[in-house]
């Protein structure tokens, strides 16, 4: 609770966030050579899954869940703000999509833009309240709202469609000015791929560029040290706000791709579907925003790919859990951020 | 470092070995059941899709059971065509079942898909039915599965009773034999409320019957404490409990402790024998409860069922099996008949009146709900068990009344015509 | 054996000695190089603007900050790499800048604490509860009140107490005056002092370098990570222009 | 009014055993600063251990001695081994360590015992009920359950505030830097909360058995609950969890007989509120 060992605030000679962020690049986090590089390797992810995952949908789903743990891990990577509640945005967005795309129109674009839009309004709403508290009690506050969200879900029948889900959702179509194409997950998962693949890259781009704005700097100073952020003069709850609501809207976007992918939105705790993309995140290295990409994929491919030879396979995911946390602190981001250039030298060497 | 990176080959490798189809075109949507056509021996493949983890486990398991021991006692054949089972766990979860049933269809290429346990899933499975062609049979008490805007003509098909079947067949047994001020405490989700629904359309038509008390639990309740008071103090001589499973075990031991189901007699809307097992005699006795299956009843067909599942498995089955052995079975006639396209399956199956695991069974045309016969049962206590004709071991239950599945007992051809036509 | 026999190491060598300490926060070099000495008996002062790197490296003497370079040796043993609890049992006794009362603990409770800390057996405990009060006589009243709630100069009362039960040879204090009244301050360094009139050594740090240079037989100025700076306190007391330079009093 | 009294006793007893949960969890907190998710499941191994043993013997009597030591020593020996690791690093790797823990005791009881559930049978010496003057009785049972926890919640406090080691827990859980800048071994201190927080939901498995049967999520629901009745009563503050705990347990029993369907969501809504207006939680220190 009272912890004192990290810079002590008044002897560390850091006169400004700006420095605050090298210094915490430097204790363990990326080399900063990376960060545009990112896209790149999300290139190559989501051309590696295209021709190695079986399942078209379980391929679709690593994209749209990598782009709903990146956008948590703004919070918790970044902002060093732990959500128990991220399945909130993330079926909000799900139910917002598949309720325009079910009673207003089939265009995704408008699908997607209410989806991501009205969930941003609303995590400025939620982020107001849960901000106002920091640590565990942002966690626990976030947790809360998650279950006010489900509860809401479970018992609006009328519109939800309660526990049974909303079921029904029509194909969705995507007007491109050239050509109109349909986005039928099952009849052409390739379309539905690409397309998703294309709204990713943009959208981490855009987190990217985010994570390097003068915001996105201040918000990792504020994760280091809120009080001298605030020294500094930054107004640090409005940039956790905008933090948080670019989180969620990142979330609803996700949230919204699900639903098309499926036609269908489903209902399940949210406390546990928030925790399974906190693991996501955790998985794949808190440092970057590629690491959840990475995490996302891990969880899934284990899950889809354990329950088919073991009842128990979740024992084998919660003991992958246990032995990644205990040797590689950093997540699998870490693990390739030390091994990569380790291989390149020695190859060099080699040479 | 070297384990590292040998961990990191490892994956890429792993990821490799699984081999792609989104690129490879391989998701050819709505290739099921196409088949071979007649005297094809391409293998028949089924995907079940049922909740292997999540709360009602042992309800999933025994749906694995009875799906592999239909193909055992098959012999592994419909026809000349090889049966091949691929087992999928959904985890109660819709999105799960949807991205299994998904993966079943364009990597498996499935002919049929079967299985569910919950409401929710079942639905998520039968939309991807509906969008790929490929026939479905759905196998969890639920009213919404062959009702707009979910039924599909061409490919859903209801094996398990809804929960209105059973209630209207339990209502007079109830307002009759247990007592005619009903309180109802039901589970807060779909299943309570399509429960809530039917007893309160069953039970006022019964003479002198009224309810007069109701109250929901929330999902994952184990305290039932809290409700005891309500339920007593509502002056109800009859109580009805519609929660399944973990919930159920909780409720009767709780109100044993209290003594309330010695003071108010209890029927459950779901039985199943695994949780009977749990429960003991000495929860159960004096508890009622319907079901769609009974391991004890006097059918030839329910017999041979019940004697293989001892045999494979050590217990007599509980009633969730029965269905996926019922689906297996037809599924395997209808192949070997040469009924396997979709269309020609659903000739074969409208209308057909068949006789297997749940006795004597139809398959009704008009929103293809099979109706079989529903079974009031009396808990027993140990010293009973035996000497009624059970079982010392098993014999929880014996059936006091059977209700021969009808078409009153459904909501009626015309009834669901309208809520067809209503819907559009 | 008097007292100051009693806390001395027996050859008479240093307490403490820093050799050309390093450490860091991350990437920033907070001590660039750090040397100095206490001896037993001898109240030594360490001064330093804001920010300097004063409490750095009180904090790794007792283990709190990572030190990667250069070495510490109380009563002649390395202490760089030692676990806190380890150090605090060499016998440094650690009063930090703050003060860290434990909410809702007693003073007794607190003095209990530090006699658990030092492992004595129990009698002793008992008598080294006593000795606290004997240095500080008004905490005796308000044995039982929960510490955190007193008085700011009290609850430095307290703090250095505590950290003088239970076999401490060597006294680290941090900013011991902030917050309180000059008189109280001044009441304090008089304390501290005759605490190492007793045997005891002890490192005062301070911003308040009047009160300090009153008390302190030495001086350390830090500035930036190095000591730029180091002398007789009677000396530089003479010398305001010294004291002008390097303290901008 | 009859029925609101019966109602919060009932409500009283499901508290109580939240209490217990809530307990273990803000001494870990306080003291080790992670949130321990597998708490719920080793509560439930608690309860499995008491089925197994209560089977054995017929009764739970010498469960609720065994028990608790079992887990007090199952709780030492994650400490030294997974969860020591953890200290000094972010919160976050404990919550995945803690994660992946419950996944492996979880599936780790259903491999050994079955997915069913196990009955425990209650003590045959309180198979009665009790006339509180309330218009209905009350099974014995569950008045024991209050006194045990009682007894339980007792002993503990007197534990934190009489003896040396509660002293130096009280003083941990406030500054753990400045209790080994006094010489204080802190590790073996963070073992033995760890074990004894483990051993309290070891003795609230014991004490549930009769109540609800064991299963394998048994934990996974009320870790939740308990989560929020140690926000509500304030972290770190012990009477708070236990007021809260209580206060959670009576407010749900009441609600789920005026409005039952509420009755799932009303201790979010108490969260809320209180964060909102008394950020340190009821009793929390400011």
């Amino acid at each position: 609770m009272t912890d004192l060992s990290p810079a002590g605030a008044k002897d560390a000679p850091v006169t400004d966030a700006a420095a605050a962020v090298t210094l915490a690049r430097a204790t363990g986090s990326a080399p900063a050579r990376w960060t545009w590089g990112q896209i790149g390797l999300l290139v190559v992810l989501a051309v590696v899954v295209l021709f190695t995952v079986p399942n078209p949908s379980l391929a679709i789903g690593m994209l749209i869940f990598g782009l709903w743990a990146a956008g948590l891990n703004l919070l918790v990577g970044y902002g060093g703000l732990v959500s128990f509640g991220h399945a909130l945005p993330f079926a909000y967005g799900g139910y917002a999509a598949g309720l325009v795309l079910k009673n207003v129109t089939t265009s995704a674009w408008v699908a997607l833009f209410v989806a991501t839009v009205s969930m941003a309004l609303l995590s400025a709403l939620i982020g107001a309240v849960c901000l106002r508290r920091t640590e565990v009690y942002f966690s626990m506050l976030t947790l809360a709202f998650a279950q006010l969200g489900f509860f809401i879900a479970l018992q609006w029948n009328d519109v939800t469609g309660g526990d049974d889900g909303l079921a029904g959702v029509p194909v969705s179509t995507l007007e491109l000015g050239f050509t109109t194409l349909e986005l039928n997950g099952l009849r052409d998962p390739l379309t539905f791929f690409l397309v998703t693949a294309v709204i990713v890259l943009l959208t981490f781009a855009a987190l990217i560029l985010f994570t390097e704005s003068p915001m996105g700097r201040v918000l990792q100073a504020i994760r280091e040290s809120e009080e001298r952020a605030r020294g500094c003069g930054y107004n640090t709850r409005l940039v956790q706000l905008v933090t948080f609501i670019i989180a969620g809207a990142v979330a609803g976007l996700a949230g919204g791709l699900f639903a098309m992918l499926n036609n269908f939105v489903g209902l399940q705790p949210y406390w546990l579907l928030s925790g399974v993309v906190l693991i996501m995140v955790i998985l794949g290295g808190r440092s970057s925003l590629f690491g959840p990409f990475l995490g996302a994929v891990l969880y899934l491919m284990l899950e889809s790919t354990l329950s088919r030879y073991t009842d128990s396979w979740q024992f084998f995911v919660g003991a992958i859990f246990v032995i990644c946390v205990l040797l590689f602190p950093q997540g699998l981001w870490g693990l390739l951020t030390t091994t990569v250039p380790h291989l390149l030298r020695r190859t060099r060497g080699a040479r | 470092m070297r384990a590292k990176a040998g961990l990191l080959a490892g994956a890429a490798l792993l990821l490799a070995a699984c081999g792609g189809t989104v690129a490879g075109g391989g998701g050819s949507g709505g290739g099921g059941g196409g088949g071979g056509g007649e005297g094809s021996t391409e293998p028949l493949k089924v995907g079940v899709i049922t909740g292997i983890t999540g709360a009602y486990v042992q309800l999933g398991e025994e749906q694995r059971n009875g799906a592999e021991l239909a193909v055992k006692l098959l012999e592994e054949k419909a026809g000349d065509r090889p049966i091949e089972l691929i087992v999928r766990d959904d985890q109660l979860k819709p999105d799960i079942a949807l991205r299994e049933a998904q993966a079943l269809i364009q990597e498996e290429q499935v002919d049929f898909l079967t299985g569910c346990v919950s409401a929710a899933t079942t639905l998520a499975v039968n939309q991807i039915a509906s969008q790929a062609g490929v026939p479905y049979l759905g196998t969890c008490q639920t009213e919404q599965l062959n009702r707009p805007p979910n039924f599909n003509a061409e490919v859903t098909y209801h094996l398990a009773p809804t929960p209105s079947q059973g209630i209207n067949s339990a209502a007079p047994f109830i307002c009759e034999n247990l007592g005619e001020k009903v309180f109802l405490l039901l589970p807060d989700y779909a299943f309570g409320h399509e429960q809530e629904a039917a007893y309160t359309t069953a039970l006022p038509e019964q003479t002198g019957c009224s309810i007069v008390g109701k109250a929901y639990f929330p999902l994952g309740t184990t305290d039932f404490n809290p409700f005891v008071p309500t339920i007593e103090g509502s002056g109800a001589n009859a109580l009805v409990y519609g929660g399944v499973g973990r919930d159920q075990v909780s409720f009767l031991r709780q109100a044993d402790q209290f003594g309330l189901t010695d003071r108010i007699p209890t029927f459950l809307t779901i039985e199943d024998l695994s949780f009977d097992q749990e429960l003991g005699f000495d929860l159960i006795d004096g508890t009622y409860a319907m079901a769609a299956f009974w391991w004890n009843v006097d059918d030839e067909n329910v017999q041979t069922y019940v004697e293989a599942y001892r045999e494979e498995y050590g217990t007599p089955p509980g009633g969730y099996g029965v269905y996926l052995y019922n689906a297996l079975n037809l599924i395997a006639t209808a192949v070997e008949e040469g009924s396997d396209t979709p269309e020609a399956f659903r000739e074969f199956m409208e209308g057909r009146e068949v006789s297997l695991g749940q006795g004597d069974m139809t398959i009704r045309e008009c929103d293809h709900q099979a109706l079989a016969p529903i079974y009031i049962l009396e808990g027993l206590a140990a010293d009973e068990a035996e000497s009624r004709g059970g079982d010392a071991e098993f014999g929880l239950r014996e059936v006091v009344e059977t209700v021969p599945g009808s078409e009153e007992t459904a909501p009626t051809c015309d009834e669901v015509q309208e809520e067809f036509q209503r819907v559009g | 054996m008097s007292a100051a026999e009693r806390v001395a190491g027996a050859d008479g060598a240093p307490l403490l000695e820093l050799d050309d300490v390093q450490a860091y926060y991350g990437l920033a070099h907070i001590l660039q190089g750090i040397t100095l000495t206490v001896r037993a008996g001898e109240l030594v002062a360490l001064l330093g603007r804001n920010g300097a790197g004063k409490t750095t490296t009180v904090k790794s003497i007792m283990g709190l900050v990572a030190v990667r370079g250069g070495r510490i040796r109380c009563a002649g043993r390395d202490v760089v790499g030692h676990a806190t609890e380890n150090i605090a049992q060499f016998g440094i006794g650690y009063v930090p800048e703050d003060r860290r009362m434990f909410p809702g603990l007693t003073v007794r409770e607190n003095f209990r604490l530090a006699a658990l800390g030092s492992r004595a057996p129990k009698g002793e405990q008992q008598a080294a509860q006593r000795r606290a009060l004997e240095v500080f006589p008004l905490l005796e009243k308000h044995l039982d009140r929960d510490a955190s709630r007193l008085s700011g100069g009290q609850q430095q009362m307290v703090a250095v107490g505590r950290a003088l039960i239970g076999g401490t040879k060597l006294l680290l204090v941090d900013e011991v005056t902030q917050g309180l009244a000059p008189n109280i301050a001044h009441d304090m360094g008089r304390t501290l002092r005759r605490v190492a009139d007793e045997g005891h050594g002890v490192l005062l740090v301070e911003q308040n370098a009047q009160m300090a240079l009153e008390v302190a037989d030495r001086v350390y100025v830090v500035d930036q990570g190095v000591i730029v700076h180091s002398g007789d306190a009677e000396q530089l007391r003479a010398d305001p222009a010294w004291m002008a330079e390097h303290l901008q009093l | 009014m009859d029925q609101l009294l019966s109602q919060l006793v009932l409500g009283i007893v499901s508290g109580a055993l939240l209490v217990l949960l809530a307990l273990g969890l803000n001494l870990i907190f306080g003291l080790l600063e992670f949130i321990n998710f597998s708490h719920g499941a080793l509560y439930m191994v608690g309860a499995y251990l008491t089925s197994y043993l209560a089977a054995a013997t017929g009764t739970i009597w010498l469960a609720l001695l065994v028990v608790p030591i079992a887990m007090a020593l199952i709780g030492a020996a994650l400490e030294r081994t997974v969860i020591r690791p953890m200290y000094g690093r972010d919160q976050v790797d404990a919550l995945l360590l803690t994660f992946g823990l419950t996944y492996i005791l979880i599936e780790g009881v259903r491999y050994i015992a079955g997915s069913g559930g196990r009955r425990v049978k209650g003590p045959e010496l309180l198979a009665f009920q009790v006339d509180l003057g309330l218009g209905r009785p009350v099974p014995a049972y569950l008045l024991f359950v209050v006194v045990a926890v009682a007894l339980v919640v007792g002993g503990l406090w007197l534990f934190l505030q009489k003896t040396n080691v509660g002293l130096i827990v009280r003083a941990g859980i406030r500054d753990h830097i400045m209790i080994r800048a006094l010489g204080v071994r802190f590790d073996r201190y963070r073992t033995l909360v760890f074990a004894i927080g483990i051993a309290v939901a070891g003795v609230a498995g014991v004490l549930t058995g009769p109540i609800t049967g064991v299963y394998p999520e048994m934990g996974a629901d009320i870790l939740i609950l308990a989560f929020v009745v140690v926000v509500v009563g304030g972290m770190g503050s012990f009477w708070g969890a236990v007021v809260a705990g209580l206060l959670i347990g009576v407010l749900v029993s009441v609600t789920t007989l005026y409005a039952s369907v509420y009755a799932g969501i009303v201790p979010f809504i108490l969260m809320i509120l209180v964060m909102t207006f008394r950020p340190r939680g009821l009793l929390g220190a400011t």
